[in-house]
């Protein structure tokens, strides 16, 4: 990417301004909603944030969100490792990457929630169900963003290796990895966001603890409060986590593109 | 372990589970230590689940288990579950005073959860008999959640609700009628076992039945102290357990069984599903699929 | 079809030697196979007495035609990368790349990344990183294809400097006449595709020289020689590359 | 075909052939999985009984109308954010973490909103495709050389000419890459909603026919559904390398 | 800090004017400001009279100095775009812009796409573009920026009859001094940024001219003396650019 193509990036602190308008944007646009609903539908922000203070209050909110965080950290890590190592391999052997990058596609498109009969049959009920779900919806556009990037290597990068007499250990960790890493933490963003994704609808079909199962528990009990708390919830941490990848992202990249 | 029971939290069927292990009778009766209870959304999801887990037991929708036995899944129905749905009642909004008896229903939009369920049995049933089969536009609405709002925002002009959410909702909107009142007796939830795992291991489900018995001669002895547990178990205040504890107790005909078979009411889910075309036409022969030789000995159906 | 023709080149050992030739001719090609980068479908390459086979040798330094400075690592990470994969002492490290940094004019980058920089100064990066590892036999493929042409000669300047100091021998591949003119030895001038050696001009120049030869009237007869060789050739060059480039 | 299509082919046939093998040979319960020739012959039964026309096209007009909405909300949406930098700076984080969220779960809430009818499930895929599109859009526009906007202006286009001549086609790629996830993400927001909420369309018969078991039908319709979606991809993908082939890498 | 200093420019009508300086020197912001594209920051230009202020006046063709082709159009397009845009009919439109391909190398290229040309090529096909719309003032931004050496000086002889044919007033900035040299009839030596005339070099050509010059004695001359006045510049703007290429 060109330097020039990058918006000019404002001084910290107009960014984080920006960020509080918005925020404040949203939280009235939210408001409003609410009262034009009403409460029984969409609760108003401070609502929610109570009731989501009284619920991570509840004794077993800790292990409803430890046996999600358990999953989804697992999840995550296949996701991304796996992702990242199948990635690079298929970036790498151009015939293999061109063979099945349709077949993943292909699989990206399909609506996995289907596919949730062959999870239970290849895993089992519990915890690797949920995990395989999770791993399942992020590993794909880990890997083909990471097929990608390493497609698009500059092939001088691999010849100036090679004319420094790299081992292919040295040669996959100090340039395959580094020259493609941007577009990885992009892969990586998506892939985040759709593990949790993954793990959570896991969690509604066959669960008893988790915050997936307690989505689909207030669904069924009518508690438009408690989903909405959990929205809220999950929308912060998503973000959160996002927003640091960003900043990781910014740092690998501000050196790419000065 | 982890036991499967279908709506376990939602659903007022698992509350004998939820009384037996608080009160320990699974590990005494079966010598389980039994650490939750699995649910899911589906019955077939259930039931897959339920043959998937360690110990391949389940309370689940009587519907899900005649499809699944029909598909060939190797499963034995070996006890009774909830013989009737005193926890279905239907309603309309609070105001809406033209909804008055089921003639008035003409012309109004009428909300069921989904296709070939059993609320779409209990309507379709509740039309014919009063002649309002081609005067009543019928919507699916999906959920509990969805149709209440559907109800509240004009969506649909009655829909169902079940217990324990009617408890909390009571105040907001109005009964119209009980599915009781156009069917009595319906078993909507049965015991089943994989097959092959009741053969090697029949000791454990007697005592998974004997242990569910208590709960359920617990609950009827003393409602007032299966509330409180119901309610930890459930996440829901105390007195809503209660009021939809005695809801459904003080409903006509039996709601838990103690784990006898009620073959009239299983006959009815049966006949209903084939109006609703859920499974195909044809006899079901139920001497095949159920064994009730785990039953306690007074428990069995008399011949 | 190959991209180059038979051919037959043995470099002195310390000569600097410059192949010129119109583009897609297969200079980077000859680099490529020169530096064990490539196999050639036929002959051999030797360095040393050793057979080149699929594998950069020892004592061999290569700067590519493009830009091969790594952005994720800073100026002076790029030039000690190659001596950190060697494993040398860090003190030892420090010292070549802090000499040849300044040597390249990068004294003061040394902080800063490829993208800070220009397009002349990561090729002059990339020169330092090769110089580092005091290669024997130096392979420069148009190295200075980044820079304006006054910039260019200056650099000449420099180039020739090393090469006196440092002894080694120089392949510089460059389509700057000029350049070949002032820099070398000898001049090789290469045929369009497959590419062979049409000539081989000898300057005659003395070690001592730099860019102020430019002046000089022998200057304009090698410039003189080497264009009327490649004139035709290029013609021809652009004429085939013409029809090739749809495929 | 190409040698990596041909690779492909085989290999995909011999997965296929060996879960034909092993669900032949009974080393797979059947209940969970069948033989594909059996799913074939479900897909085919479904097809030839029409039982289900009505139900998948429910769904392709939801999908339809639900692409059809995010692919111009998004592009107006790629548009603000492009021209209103700040904005997206502010907004980037948000922007990734969206997917985070199911979005079924506010069914109740469309429900207040359109009412009780195709419209919430349209919402549904809607909100789940109209970010890809926005996304791709930004990246689009800000993608534009600016030497071609500079050429616009040497010969003296007016700011509409610039925009429909230059801008638009420079940036032809990106949404077509938007358009193809949007449609992705459309079908997949659509079926997630039915699959888990509705009384109609694929998801949902795909769901019923997995509650009871009937597995024939169920992988019927997820061949059926996969044919569809495969279908699709692969048409837009040949249309997207027969456009854009000849303008190579850029 | 400005990137252009007080200059004075009047180009006579009908003479090619070639414009050398350093890199960063702010050549391509002059062309900016002589097309119309950007607005000094004080003082005028002017165009047959007329002041010309943010807007390209008719009658001014500009090539720019990266690759401006449209990638979605064919070469044929391409090059018709301009007289499309302007209303002509077909036939007009055609025989233009045959006119242009051909006299440019890429007649049998037409339906070919910009991905499927080189650098050197797409370049090409910009001046053609430009040229269709039969300029009367030519603005050049290193048009052959992406060609070898040789090539280069061939179009410039195209260039050459060009220019000859069509009687248009030509500006070429480039940084190749022999190019300057041989092309035009005066040249333009530009200081380090920001930018100025330090020299405006009379060539005295005759108006028929080509490459051939270059082996001419007073082709000498004239790039010693452009050599002589840049080196110092280029030494400078080398230091200066070091000093500012970091943030
Ligand atoms: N990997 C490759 N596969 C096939 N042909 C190639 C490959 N690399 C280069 N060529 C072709 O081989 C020929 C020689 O290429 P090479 O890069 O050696 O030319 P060059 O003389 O270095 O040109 P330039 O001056 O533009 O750098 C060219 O025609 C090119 O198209
Ligand atoms: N948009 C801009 N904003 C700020 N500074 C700019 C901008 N464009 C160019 N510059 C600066 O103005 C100076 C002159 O740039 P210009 O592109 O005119 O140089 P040039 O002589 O054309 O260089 P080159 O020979 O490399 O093309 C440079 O130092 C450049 O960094
Ligand atoms: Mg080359
Ligand atoms: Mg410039």
């Amino acid at each position: 990417m060109a330097a020039h193509a990058l918006p000019r990036a404002p001084a910290a602190s107009t960014a984080l301004q920006d960020k509080l308008l918005l925020l404040v944007a949203l939280v009235v646009g939210w408001q409003f909603l609410s009262l034009a609903t009403g409460p029984e539908v969409l609760t108003a922000p401070l609502a929610t944030v109570q009731r989501l203070a009284r619920l991570m209050a509840a004794p077993d909110f800790a292990g409803h969100a430890a046996e999600t965080g358990s999953a989804f950290a697992v999840a995550l890590v296949i996701s991304l490792v796996g992702g990242l190592l199948l990635g690079a391999l298929l970036g790498a052997h151009r015939l293999s990457g061109e063979v099945t990058e349709p077949l993943l596609v292909g699989l990206y498109s399909i609506p996995k929630i289907t596919l949730y009969p062959v999870v239970l049959l290849l895993f089992g009920l519990g915890m690797s169900a949920k995990i395989a779900f999770g791993a399942l919806h992020g590993i794909i556009p880990v890997i083909l963003f990471t097929m990608n990037a390493v497609r698009n290597i500059p092939h001088v990068y691999i010849r100036a290796g090679r004319s420094m007499r790299l081992s292919p250990g040295q040669m996959f960790l100090r340039v395959l990895v580094p020259a493609s890493l941007p577009e990885i933490v992009t892969g990586f963003r998506l892939g985040f966001s759709l593990t949790l994704l993954g793990t959570l609808i896991g969690e509604m079909f066959a669960s008893q603890r988790g915050i997936g199962y307690l989505l689909i528990k207030s669904m069924e009990n009518n508690n438009p409060d408690v989903i909405v708390a959990l929205a809220l919830l999950l929308v912060v941490l998503a973000t959160a986590a996002s927003w640091l990848l960003l900043a990781l992202e910014r740092r690998v990249h501000g050196r790419f593109t000065g | 372990v982890d036991l499967t029971v279908t709506h376990f939290g939602t659903g007022m069927y698992g509350v004998p589970f939820a009384v037996a292990r608080e009160k320990g009778w699974f590990k005494s009766d079966a010598g389980l230590d039994v650490t939750g209870f699995i649910t899911s959304a589906g019955g077939g999801t259930t039931i897959r689940n339920a043959l998937a887990s360690e110990i391949p037991y389940g309370e689940v929708a009587l519907p899900a288990a005649i499809a699944a036995i029909q598909q060939g899944v190797k499963l034995t129905i070996v006890h009774g579950g909830v013989l009737s749905v005193a926890d279905q009642v239907w309603i309309t909004r609070k105001d809406d005073e033209s909804l008055r008896k089921f003639g008035d229903l003409k012309g109004k939009k009428l909300g069921y959860s989904s296709p070939k369920s059993v609320t779409d049995i209990i309507t379709s049933v509740m039309l014919q008999n009063n002649g309002l089969a081609s005067s009543v536009e019928r919507k699916s609405v999906g959920g509990i959640g969805s149709g209440l709002t559907a109800l509240r925002e004009g969506g649909v002009d009655m829909t169902y609700v079940t217990e324990p959410v009617w408890s909390k909702e009571k105040g907001n909107f109005r009964v119209a009628w009980w599915s009781t009142d156009i069917a009595p007796r319906v078993t909507q939830t049965v015991g089943i076992v994989r097959t092959d795992y009741l053969q090697k291991n029949p000791d454990v489900i007697k005592g998974i039945i004997a242990a569910r018995r208590k709960g359920v001669e617990f609950i009827k002895s003393n409602p007032a102290e299966a509330a409180p547990i119901m309610g930890r178990e459930y996440k829901i205040p105390p007195e809503q357990a209660k009021t939809a504890i005695e809801s459904v107790l003080g409903a006509k005909g039996v709601y838990w069984s103690r784990g006898e078979f009620d073959y009239e009411g299983m006959e009815f889910m049966l006949k209903g599903l084939q109006m609703v075309k859920a499974i195909p036409e044809g006899p079901f022969d139920w001497k095949t699929v159920i064994d009730e030789s785990y039953l306690p000995a007074d428990l069995r159906s008399k011949k | 079809m190959h991209a180059l023709g038979p051919l037959d080149l043995d470099l002195r050992r310390g000569e600097f030697f410059s192949v010129v030739g119109p583009s897609g001719c297969g200079k980077s090609t000859l680099l490529d196979v020169l530096g064990g980068l490539a196999v050639p479908t036929a002959g051999t390459v030797e360095f040393e007495g050793q057979p080149v086979a699929g594998k950069v040798p020892d004592g061999v330094g290569i700067v590519f035609q493009e830009d091969a400075s790594f952005p994720w690592l800073s100026v002076y990470d790029n030039a000690a990368f190659g001596l950190r994969r060697a494993g040398l002492p860090e003190t030892e490290i420090r010292e070549r790349v802090e000499h040849a940094l300044s040597f390249m004019g990068l004294r003061g980058f040394v902080k800063a990344y490829p993208a800070q920089l220009s397009g002349g100064m990561r090729q002059r990066l990339c020169i330092a990183r090769t110089l580092v590892t005091r290669p024997r036999l130096l392979l420069l493929d148009e190295p200075f294809g980044a820079l304006d042409q006054q910039t260019r000669l200056l650099m000449g300047d420099e180039l020739l400097k090393l090469w006196r100091d440092t002894g080694a021998t120089i392949l510089l591949i460059t389509h700057a006449l000029d350049e070949a003119a002032m820099l070398s030895d000898r001049v090789g001038v290469m045929s369009a595709r497959p590419g062979v050696f049409l000539d081989l001009v000898d300057t005659g120049w003395p070690r001592e020289r730099d860019s102020t030869i430019v002046a000089q009237e022998s200057f304009g007869r090698v410039t003189g020689r080497l264009w009327s060789t490649l004139r035709a050739e290029s013609l021809k060059s652009l004429a085939s590359g013409q029809a090739a480039a749809v495929p | 075909m190409s040698r990596a299509g041909r690779i492909r082919l085989v290999a995909v046939a011999i997965l296929v052939l060996a879960l034909e093998v092993a669900c032949r040979a009974g080393w797979v319960d059947p209940v969970a999985v069948i033989a594909p020739s059996l799913m074939v012959q479900g897909a085919w039964r479904l097809l030839a009984s029409g039982k289900y026309t009505g139900d998948m096209l429910l769904t392709l007009s939801n999908v339809a109308i639900a692409c059809s909405l995010a692919v111009v909300s998004g592009f107006a949406g790629g548009w603000l954010l492009y021209a209103l930098p700040r904005l997206r700076r502010a907004a980037d984080p948000l922007l990734a973490s969206y997917y985070a969220v199911p979005t079924f779960i506010f069914y109740p809430l469309f429900i207040v909103l359109f009412g009780l009818n195709r419209w919430p499930l349209v919402a549904i895929g809607f909100i789940f495709a109209v970010v890809a599109m926005a996304l791709n859009t930004l990246q689009g526009f800000e993608r534009v050389p600016r030497v071609l906007r500079r050429t616009a202006r040497a010969m003296r286009l007016s700011t509409r000419q610039e925009m429909l001549q230059v801008v638009f086609p420079s940036c032809a790629p990106y949404l077509f890459t938007g358009l193809k996830l949007a449609i992705v993400y459309s079908f997949i927001g659509v079926i997630a909603g039915e699959f888990v909420l509705s009384g109609d369309g694929f998801g949902f018969e795909i769901a019923f026919a997995y509650n009871s078991f009937d597995n024939a039908t169920m992988y019927g319709l997820m061949i059926l559904l996969l044919g569809f979606v495969g279908g699709l991809n692969s048409i837009l993908y040949s249309w997207e390398r027969r456009l854009y082939l000849r303008r190579g890498g850029r």
